[in-house]
């Protein structure tokens, strides 16, 4: 029932600031949000879940099962449980959330009523998001994600915002959608081996020899392979992976502070835990088998994205596209699908959460203060805002992947996985991939020396002061947080080592037949990328 | 007796002399005149195939047509006459306020 | 399959009874099926004796309250029959049928009814001939759930028409109104040319086949029929369709429908895009699944016509929609875009998979339509209520004016689009599974363009309702009762139809394979 | 003594508590944190010397895993512990002692000279502290990573430390960046090595080295080295570590940060930038010795990069003005000498280097900042003159560094650079390669002599050449104090290995020798003999006395012409600026090669334009095509629409159109008019 707790509190307690007066918005909001936090810190600290939720043998935390209906051969349940991949992300979406509303109360001065319920019906989402394990229930959430995120974007946004909420959310929906067809072909695929679309069903059943069978004439390993690169071109928006990334920085620059929090923070994250779950725990060998085009998908995000980082002059934009190159990490742990390459990808998820919400919190206490984001209009900032400034240091550094911050923690993780992968030239693509950590020093530094330090000047008419303690709070505990995780992996990882152990284990069922699927499959994300 | 493809014909042409007039003529009396006559070859059809298959339903069912159109017209002229105090035309072609 | 038979042919008669339909055969039957009919048709005259006795009054309460207790009782009439379940009931030697079809179709209409009678109450206002309006609305709706327990293709001819007629007239209602006039003399002329197109079509089926029953037509055919007629048939089946599609307002018998809709008072727009569309789907469902098995009329591939028509009006309708500037055209294109979307429903029918379930998850895409469509254009006729204008920028910043009703708005347009704010969401993704599991992927493919594109002409209204900031002389005069219990109640259905939805798609799925 | 090792985490520890202290309470303390870290860093030295004197006692290794990182078995562990060794004890020796002396020069240098910030100062220069004190304990490839990252944060922080000026950031993120650079490849090497062995460990019976060691005698199996054969993939991984090396230790092409790091107050260059931090990288090679002897490849690479870094950086100090861009161009030389030396199989020699380098840098830096501090913060030695008189500690202390680094006997460096300068000799005879190497690194003595002493002379002798220079501010005990304990050192710390002496007389006073002959299993300097000998056939050369001592004479002979050279050309009462003769050579000096134009153009023109050519692909066709699919459609809608004429007449034809279409579709599928 804690889940249900969770959702329940996130919904009443929208439903109530909508309803009420917005002078008291800001603190009740507040005051309810802290209540998740409490509960999911209650979760993780007696969270009993054993194994990964999706295969046998597991057991779920707080796992609530329901009849909801049927459609045709299959029956849909209300499913929800966690484990130690899922666990996690609940924690960070709703300390994230938290910060976050924290750090609206400084720049929301509009409308803060319908902000505030939307800041936690977008929890509410996520919670369910990361709890779901039937399809339908899943797909609700991963829908309901984008009403509240396009309200945010579009109404509290910067000047585009009109332009950047249509993008976001049509790109997505498209997504949605192309990752919907690629799904259920699976499911058909499956045939009448399985009587509902309970994810953990789904993944069980696919582990059998021949589970699969033909559709409209194509073999069942491309059947597979189709499903696989539409459920992955769909997710592939949301992680974003080049080429499909391009509606991120429009919508993170556009977006007011604590919902690029929120957007980068586990919006992003959504794309990849769903690949965790859907493509790499249903289809391991299909991933094993493109692994290079995957693997290559990675490591163009992850180059390309700080590459594009480096050519730009607004933070927010570079902290945007640094999230691009970030989340190519974790795909490519996925891809390398090693006990690290996945633990460290999911680490990443969390570990990026905490540092680009850092970033990202830092940046928007600049803006507030400054109403600029262009590095060349400022500059010694860290004269007028010591405090800030060394937020923004910590974050950066924890960007590049210092040692004792949570991210680099992740990346060796993920790169340790990568670098022994079964995929042809797995060093050489992960020293490629890793190339990226240069990179974003070059940016982070670059942006920081021209921002922070050198003599003080931005033009305004007015004092530039200290921030106040509400905007300073989120970001020292999340630079705790991130020096926790980073020294101390283990609160974590041994968590989500229990979930991602099994997925190790899974072995290639089919040896696949390689055929003519690979034009099938160019096709196929080709028509995902350009629908 | 007279095969029923003859009657066949028979309705289609009718049916398409109907059409050609929905088509052609832009007054809206004519253009339910058309409706009346494709409406009619209908009926042919219903009252010959009735003859062939042996049984009354089609003569039963073309009387219902016959009272259906009649409703229809008056309906129809109800309308047309909305339409000429607004527009001072039976033409249909002159109603275009709304389009695209 | 049994064979009934009509009274009129003794000769068949003989030939072909069944013993299992003996009982209901010559006699009315229960009357428990088409009580919601009957309380419908006792409405109406009610309405008319009100009418007669008052014929000047314009005491729109209580000819609105009548029209809404009359529907809502037919309402629970249904509901009840439907979540208790009914045998599958022959009436009247056939010719009308009730079954779970039947029910759940007629709960669409009685609803929807019920919904635009609340809202026209403050809409009609003191408008002239109000009996008549209401008396014309149950009468249409009276049409459409006939048309939903029709048998044969005479009920059906007559039911259709008795939908139809009123409807032309409801149109035009706004008679100073040139666009209402306009649009009804449109609606009219369509409907005439597709009713003689329907009839003729009727008549070849007739020919070939010899009977009107669509299960004698059926059994007929699966006996086979003489190889030289298949042309006649054939050309009579799609013409048979022709005469569907207008009233589904699907393309290329759509051209009534963004005018009908824009031109017509907000509310009757709603009950013709929501009730009426339905009423063409259901006797869709009937005609081509009772009628014509897809298996027994070996080369008459209306399943690949159907395909073709999902796909063509789905694109037009959305793609129209999408460069609209009034809202109340936009949603009369969306309109026809979501008759794209069911007619996915037959076109998904390729015998590759589990049919009933596509259908199925048509006619939980129409009641949920039923709730959000009747919602949002219900949501315009507010707005032509306060008079701020049609357009979407004549919608900025409603929301800071009028929050409820627009978020009631947002909840029908996100649904419509396929987002879960309601029910919308759960029956559009089921109709895509249909079409992926029918590997009508081609359809897939469309419906995925065409949803996107969608989303983005739906979210310009909540765009313009949320985001842009008001004219400065934007006012708005009172908050109509009627009008706004009617919105808020479909938006709240809309939305529960979204957790909820199991109690509405298990009849629907036992409907769905009753027709197989 | 066993008992001592249980301390041994306070050693790291409790710079870390000063930390802590200095960065949350160092604006309410006296002295704003430096006391606490004096204690701290006091603590540490002791604790230090304590290890050292267990290490002698017991003579075994201390090994212990303090945290368990990532507690997963399978692939690997990842863990942070404690290598307590010969190597490291003596290491940990340096590190403490120069802190320590460095936390009291700051006293002086930045407390009495009013600098704000100062809880940040300390605050970094603890945390520098730790995480070197840290790296050096390490006992794996992944622990001594992250410090060496840290580290790296740290000087970037003290570098910048000044971030209110325009340099001090810039040379900051110029020096993280480069060492990012070569961080870059250790960090791949540590991967890689993991991913080899399953472990990182540098000590022990699993450790990696003795793994491969292991692998190439054919006795393990099991080992992944990703389709390559073993000793080739053991020279990848190697020459992978050593990127980090030669960023950190400035190693050519890696170089160019040290001397923009010169930014950061002096006495964080004398400790981070001198004697400690840029000795990481040394120290990694001599820490992973076992695993570098297995390939003579990397030795070889090693042993030519470090000779040609010593005559190049060599070179490039001779024409510097300013007094720390002397001594930074030394320093990039003098570690070229102990990569030359590791390079060349001479651990100890290399090892003995950097200890002796370590003090006489150190103090040849804080003299310099007592220099700085004297000028008014004025480094151009053109400015300077005379001060020989007005600053007597400063300068006899400076001398003694001066002489040490020159190489002139029997100050300590002459020892060590002796020593190294034999090994590469030893090892040059037969090998043309190490003879280039050798040759560069005694060619590279003379320049050492000559920008060393024509800094000393421009310093202290001769007139005072500005009026600061006559009348220079007076500094108190505080600075003093460390000179003097560096001076004395300087002095004598050679004596621990005189080889040399040792050679002509038989006595065993190789000292340090003995000390690296001792310890862990594998870890031994005979070890490591024992392993070049097998693998990188590093044969035993026999040496006799006189070439011992003929190399001694030669390299002293090199550095007293480079010290003879500078005395004849500045030992005047005004100097001219010489090397204005040297003409565009001059220009190329002093531009350092154009090291940093074709590093900043890599850096900013290339990778920049790179990057705005990638944005530009990204608006223009990636973000472009995502808009035009928009525009097309919304297009194509407004042609939908068209459709719809308006004219009911128009409808009627459209839709019988259509229903003909439909009829002859579905009519010749169905093949209804055959």
């Amino acid at each position: 029932m804690m889940i249900e707790l969770l959702l329940g509190v996130c919904l009443v307690g929208a439903v109530a600031i909508f309803l009420l007066p917005d002078r008291y918005s800001a603190r009740l909001s507040f005051g309810i949000s802290l209540l998740p936090i409490i509960g999911s810190l209650y979760m993780y600290a007696t969270f009993d879940g054993v194994g990964n939720a999706l295969l046998e043998g597991s057991t779920l935390a707080f796992e609530t099962k329901v009849n909801w209906l049927s459609i045709g051969p299959y029956e849909l349940f209300y499913h929800v449980g966690l484990d130690g991949v899922s666990m996690p992300l609940i924690v960070l979406t709703t300390i994230l959330t938290t910060l976050a509303i924290l750090s609206a109360w400084t720049p929301i001065d509009e409308r803060q009523s319908q902000f505030y319920g939307l800041m936690l019906l977008m929890e509410a989402s996520l919670i369910g998001v990361f709890a779901a394990l039937d399809f339908f229930v899943w797909f609700v959430f991963w829908e309901a994600v984008l009403i509240p995120m396009y309200f945010l974007i579009g109404v509290w946004g910067g000047p585009r915002r009109k332009y950047a909420a249509i993008k976001f959310f049509v790109y997505t929906n498209v997504a949605s959608l192309v990752m919907f067809v690629g799904f259920f072909l699976l499911v058909f695929g499956l045939g009448d081996s399985i009587q509902t679309l309970g994810l953990p069903a789904i993944a069980q059943a696919l582990s059998a020899p021949g589970a699969v069978e033909s559709i409209a004439g194509m073999p069942p390993n491309t059947v597979k392979a189709v499903a696989f690169f539409l459920m992955f071109a769909g997710f592939a928006v949301k992680v974003p992976v080049v080429p499909v990334h391009t509606w991120l920085p429009d919508a993170h620059v556009e977006a007011p502070t604590p919902v690029s929090v929120i957007l980068a923070g586990v919006l992003l994250k959504m794309g990849t835990y769903a690949l965790l779950r859907f493509n790499f725990t249903f289809l391991p060998e299909i991933a094993q088998q493109y692994a290079l085009i995957l693997v290559a998908f990675a490591v163009v995000s992850v180059i390309y994205g700080a590459l594009l980082a480096l050519a730009q002059q607004d933070l927010k934009r570079i902290v945007a596209y640094s999230s691009v190159s970030s989340m190519g990490y974790v795909i490519l742990g996925l891809v390398a699908f090693t006990l690290y390459g996945l633990g460290g990808a999911t680490f990443q998820m969390i570990s990026h959460g905490l540092i680009s919400g850092l970033l990202f919190l830092g940046v928007g206490v600049i803006y507030n203060t400054t109403h600029t984001r262009m590095v060349g209009d400022m500059s010694g900032l860290a004269d007028r805002m010591p405090v800030t400034a060394g937020a923004i240091v910590a974050g950066s550094f924890a960007y590049m992947g210092l040692p004792l911050m949570s991210g680099f923690v992740a990346e060796f993780l993920v790169f340790s996985g990568s670098f022994s992968a079964d995929f042809a030239y797995a060093p050489l693509l992960t020293a490629i991939a890793m190339f990226g950590i240069v990179i974003v020093a070059g940016y982070y530094l670059f942006a920081m020396q021209r921002t922070l330090f050198g003599q003080f000047s931005v033009s305004t008419d007015y004092e530039i002061t200290r921030a106040s303690a509400h905007d300073v709070v989120p970001l020292v505990v999340l630079i705790v947080l991130i020096i926790a995780l980073g020294s101390v992996p283990e609160i974590v990882f041994d968590m989500i080592e229990g979930a991602i152990r099994p997925m190790t284990e899974l072995t290639a069922t089919q040896q696949a037949d390689t055929g003519s699927e690979m034009l099938g499959l160019g096709v196929s994300f080709l028509g995902g990328v350009l629908l | 007796m007279i095969p029923s493809q003859y009657y066949l014909v028979l309705s289609a042409a009718v049916f398409c002399i109907g059409l050609f007039g929905i088509l052609t003529r832009r007054n809206a009396l004519i253009f339910l005149m058309s409706v009346e006559l494709m409406l009619n070859a209908a009926n042919i059809n219903f009252v010959a195939f009735s003859i062939q298959n042996g049984n009354l339903t089609g003569q039963v069912f073309s009387l219902f047509t016959i009272a259906l159109a009649a409703a229809e017209v008056a309906v129809g002229i109800g309308i047309i006459l909305v339409l000429y105090r607004n527009f001072n035309d039976v033409d249909v072609t002159t109603a275009t306020t709304m389009r695209w | 399959m049994s064979v009934a038979t009509t009274i009129m042919t003794p000769t068949t008669l003989t030939a072909s009874v069944s013993a299992s339909n003996q009982p209901l055969q010559l006699g009315l039957g229960s009357y428990e099926g088409i009580a919601p009919m009957i309380v419908l048709g006792l409405t109406a005259l009610a309405l008319f004796t009100v009418d007669s006795v008052y014929p000047d009054s314009t005491n729109n309460t209580l000819l609105s309250g009548l029209t809404v207790v009359g529907s809502l009782i037919a309402l629970v009439i249904t509901g009840t029959q439907l979540v208790t379940g009914v045998e599958s009931t022959e009436l009247f030697s056939g010719q009308l049928v009730v079954d779970e079809m039947s029910l759940f179709f007629t709960f669409i209409f009685t609803s929807v009814t019920a919904l635009i009678a609340l809202a026209s109450h403050e809409y009609i206002g003191d408008r002239e001939y109000q009996g008549e309006y209401y008396a014309l609305v149950v009468l249409a709706a009276i049409g459409m759930t006939l048309l939903a327990n029709s048998n044969s293709f005479a009920t059906a001819f007559i039911s259709l028409e008795l939908a139809s007629l009123p409807s032309y007239a409801l149109v035009a209602y706004l008679k100073d109104n040139r666009g209402s006039v306009e649009a009804g003399m449109k609606y009219f002329l369509i409907g005439a040319l597709s009713s003689a197109v329907f009839a003729y079509g009727i008549s070849l089926v007739y020919g070939v086949t010899g009977s009107l029953l669509f299960t004698d037509v059926a059994a007929t055919l699966t006996e086979g029929i003489d190889g030289s007629l298949t042309g006649v048939l054939g050309i009579g089946v799609v013409m048979i369709l022709g005469g569907v599609a207008f009233k589904t307002a699907s393309v290329p018998f759509h051209f009534w429908a963004p005018e009908a809709y824009e031109g017509a008072p907000a509310p009757i727009s709603a009950f013709l895009s929501s009730a009426s569309k339905a009423a063409g789907f259901v006797l869709a469902f009937r005609i081509f699944i009772t009628a014509f098995p897809a298996d027994a009329i070996a080369g008459i591939d209306w399943v690949l016509a159907f395909q073709i028509l999902a796909l063509v009006t789905m694109t037009l309708g959305n793609f129209a929609a999408a460069t609209q500037e009034t809202v109340k055209r936009m949603l009369a294109y969306s309109s026809i875009g979501h008759a794209g979307y069911v007619l996915i429903a037959l076109g998904a029918l390729t015998g590759a998979a589990d049919q009933s379930f596509v259908l199925s998850a048509g006619m939980i895409h129409l009641l949920v339509y039923g709730f959000m469509n009747t919602g949002a254009f219900l949501f315009v006729a507010l707005a032509e209520h306060w008079g701020i204008g049609r357009t979407f920028e004549d919608y900025n910043g409603l929301a800071k004016k009028a929050p409820v009703a627009c978020a009631a708005m947002s909840i029908f347009l996100f649904s419509l689009a396929g987002l879960p704010t309601g029910g919308g969401m759960l029956s559009k993704y089921f109709l895509l599974l249909g079409a992926v599991n029918a590997e009508a992927y081609v359809l897939a493919v469309g419906l995925i363009v065409n949803s996107a594109l969608s989303l983005y002409f739906y979210s310009r209204v909540v765009k313009a309702m949320w985001i842009e900031e008001p004219a400065s002389d934007l006012t708005i005069d009172g908050y109509p009762t009627g009008l706004y219990a009617a919105i808020v109640v479909a938006a709240v259905v809309t939305f529960l139809l979204l957790p909820a939805l199991a109690i509405f798609s298990d009849p629907a799925l036992t409907a769905g394979s009753g027709l197989f | 003594m066993a008992g001592a090792f249980q301390f041994a985490p306070a050693i790291a520890a409790l710079p870390f508590v000063s930390f802590l202290i200095a960065l949350f309470g160092g604006r309410f303390m006296p002295k704003r944190g430096a006391f606490a870290g004096i204690t701290a860093t006091g603590g540490s030295l002791l604790l230090s010397a304590w290890m050292y004197f267990a290490v002698l006692s017991s003579g075994e290794p201390h090994l212990e895993i303090v945290h368990t990182f990532i507690a997963v078995t399978d692939p690997f562990t990842l863990e942070l512990g404690i290598l307590i060794d010969q190597l490291s004890a003596l290491m940990l020796l340096i590190v403490s002692l120069i802190s320590f002396l460095v936390f009291v020069f700051s006293l002086g240098y930045m407390n009495d000279e009013g600098e704000t910030g100062l809880p940040r100062y300390y605050a970094g220069l603890s945390l520098f502290s730790f995480s070197m004190l840290a790296f050096v304990m390490a006992s794996n490839l992944f622990m001594a990573f992250m410090f060496f990252e840290l580290v790296g944060l740290c000087s970037y922080l003290l570098i910048g430390f000044w971030f209110r000026a325009d340099a001090p950031p810039s040379a900051a993120k110029k020096a993280f960046l480069v060492t990012r650079f070569g961080d870059y490849f250790f960090l791949v090497g540590v991967v890689g090595v993991l991913g080899t062995f399953g472990t990182s460990a540098f000590a022990g019976d699993g450790s990696f080295p003795v793994l491969a060691e292991q692998v190439l005698a054919g006795e393990t199996v099991g080992i992944n080295t990703f389709g390559f054969d073993p000793q080739t993939w053991f020279t990848i991984l190697g020459l992978l570590v050593l990127g980090g090396v030669m960023g950190k230790s400035a190693q050519f092409p890696l170089h160019t940060w040290l001397p923009d790091a010169m930014e950061g107050p002096t006495p964080v260059s004398a400790l981070i930038h001198a004697a400690t931090m840029v000795a990481a990288g040394v120290y990694l090679v001599a820490r992973m010795y076992g695993f570098y002897a297995l390939s003579p490849t990397a030795l070889a690479i090693i042993a030519f990069v470090g000779g040609f870094t010593a005559l190049f950086a060599a070179t490039m100090g001779v024409v510097k003005r300013e007094i720390k861009q002397v001594l930074a161009y030394s320093t990039i030389s003098q570690y070229g000498y102990m990569m030359l030396a590791l390079g060349v199989g001479g651990y100890v020699a290399g090892v003995f280097h950097l200890t002796t380098h370590a003090v006489f840098k150190a103090l040849l830096f804080l003299g310099a900042g007592a220099v700085i501090v004297a000028m008014h913060h004025d480094e151009d030695m053109w400015k300077m003159g005379g001060l020989k008189d007005r600053l007597p500690v400063t300068y006899y202390t400076f001398l003694a560094g001066s002489l040490a680094l020159a190489g002139i006997i029997p100050f300590s460096g002459f020892w060590s650079k002796d020593e190294v300068l034999f090994e590469a000799l030893l090892r040059g005879m037969d090998n043309p390669i190490f003879f280039a190497a050798y040759a560069m690194a005694l060619l590279g003595v003379f320049f050492t002599g000559f920008y060393t002493f024509r800094m000393v002379f421009l310093t202290f002798h001769g007139e005072p050449r500005t009026t600061v220079a006559e009348d220079p501010h007076q500094f108190g005990w505080n600075m003093k104090f460390p000179l003097v304990v560096l001076g004395v050192l300087a002095t004598v710390i050679g004596f621990i290995n005189m080889t040399p002496i040792a050679e002509l007389t038989g006595a065993h006073i190789e000292f340090l020798h003995v000390w690296f002959e001792h310890g862990g299993e594998a870890l031994t300097v005979e070890h490591y003999g024992a392993l070049l000998e097998q693998w990188a056939n590093y044969g035993e050369v026999h040496a006799g006395s006189a070439l011992v001592v003929a190399s001694g004479a030669v390299s002293l002979l090199f550095a007293l012409a480079g010290a003879g050279a500078a005395h004849v050309l500045y030992n005047v009462p005004n100097p001219d600026e010489h090397t204005d003769k040297l003409g565009s050579i001059k220009t190329v000096l002093f531009n350092n090669y154009y090291q940093d134009e074709y590093q900043v153009w890599l850096a900013e023109g290339l990778t920049a334009n790179v990057a705005r050519g990638a944005d530009t692909f990204d608006q223009g066709i990636i973000d472009g095509a995502v808009n035009s699919i928009s525009g097309v459609s919304l297009s194509l809608g407004d042609r939908t629409r068209r459709i719809q004429t308006g004219d009911v007449t128009n409808y009627a034809t459209l839709l019988t159109a259509g229903l003909v279409v439909l009829l002859v579709a579905v009519g010749v599928l169905g093949g209804w008019f055959v």
